[in-house]
């Protein structure tokens, strides 16, 4: 499962169910695969003192996220015995109650698939040059920190 | 000789601009040097610097045409 | 989110991947989730010398299983800030290929979604009175030992 | 007094049956020698016993209409 080229991992806009769906669909055919872990990331409509936030722009350098996830990709596959990892990541205005994060790992065996999808979020929340602002519902904003 | 900058997140509101042309720096100190002075804000918030997608702690010398991006923390996910 | 009657965690049948989209698809007015975690537990063709599985024919002690769930979810609610938390598993014959699991696991944060959703799926395997009959291409069978 | 017993799994394989009625037995360990006696393979495998839904280890005293299982390792998942 090495490639040459990175994957893009980026997607305009908030990743729908029926994504979510069709992706999983696909490995109908992969009948050595015992289990899948997915992890998804939801935009949060978090109160900052009296303000709601209403959605989430997200922004990258994205050649360099493309190249680093490559990096992460390869790690993971090396350390855990995975038929396939995805990862899907928004870009763009994401509205609370949306999912803007999508990671997919899929193993003959539970631990490994979960394990991976962990480690796989971890790391490119860390990573990956990726931002946030937080938009208010009066039309402020706030860049959103990682904790 | 002159770089390409390209500035994202938060720094983008000190700076006014997501992209501009440096001229004159030699290396990274440099770079910081003539940001500093020309954005004392930016002195005040974190980031780290990448020359061609490369990220550099210490001083790092520069060519011409190079890419270099400020990144302030990260909050993807 | 105590509830009185145990809810009802066994489908008929495998599990369709627009039943997952569906169940995604409802977190979207729970504005204060941040994080989903996923588990599907997929049917593997295990080959067995010379016979590959086909399908598995699941039967559980549904009443028990259901009162056993039951506790470990009130577990996993003490243990963890979880928003909701959602299990399904298939009865009857489902095929290499198809899902026969699905874990829901949702939270503000990314750690107790994950944690919550690792730990119910280790729990229901351990603890749920669910049996499995590994039906191979030529119809005998092996009845699965989970490891 | 008799109990009403159900059995699963691979169990099903050697009693040929998925639920009995058992007569006279005090509790499960004269229900186990029962069981023993008739089903001679039954003592070969590992399974546990649970009355009304209760998984029991030690000798426990059964009543008239008692549900009472016998459980192969579990398979779920």
């Amino acid at each position: 499962m090495q490639e040459k080229k990175p994957k893009n991992i980026f997607v305009q806009g908030a990743i729908a169910a029926s994504f979510i769906a069709d992706s999983i669909q696909k490995h109908k055919s992969q009948t050595g695969i015992g289990g899948h872990s997915i992890f998804l990331g939801q935009v949060r409509a978090d109160i900052m003192g009296e303000k709601k936030v209403a959605s989430i722009e997200y922004t990258a350098y994205e050649e360099m996220a493309l190249e680093i996830m490559h990096i992460i990709r390869e790690a993971i596959f090396a350390k855990y015995p995975l038929t396939c990892l995805h990862v899907h990541h928004s870009l763009g205005n994401i509205a609370a109650g949306e999912i803007c994060l999508f990671v997919f790992a899929s193993s003959a065996h539970r631990k490994a698939a979960m394990d991976a999808c962990g480690e796989t979020v971890e790391r490119l929340k860390a990573e990956l040059p990726i931002w946030g602002k937080e938009l208010f519902e009066d039309e402020t904003y706030k860049w959103k920190e990682n904790i | 000789m002159e770089i390409n900058l390209i500035i994202f997140g938060k720094l983008i509101d000190i700076t006014g601009s997501a992209a501009m042309t440096i001229k004159n720096v030699a290396d990274t100190a440099q770079l910081n040097e003539q940001l500093h002075s020309r954005y004392p804000a930016l002195s005040s918030y974190p980031y780290v610097i990448a020359v061609e997608q490369e990220i550099v702690h210490a001083n790092t010398p520069l060519k011409n045409k190079d890419t270099v991006a400020l990144l302030p923390p990260y909050a993807g996910g």
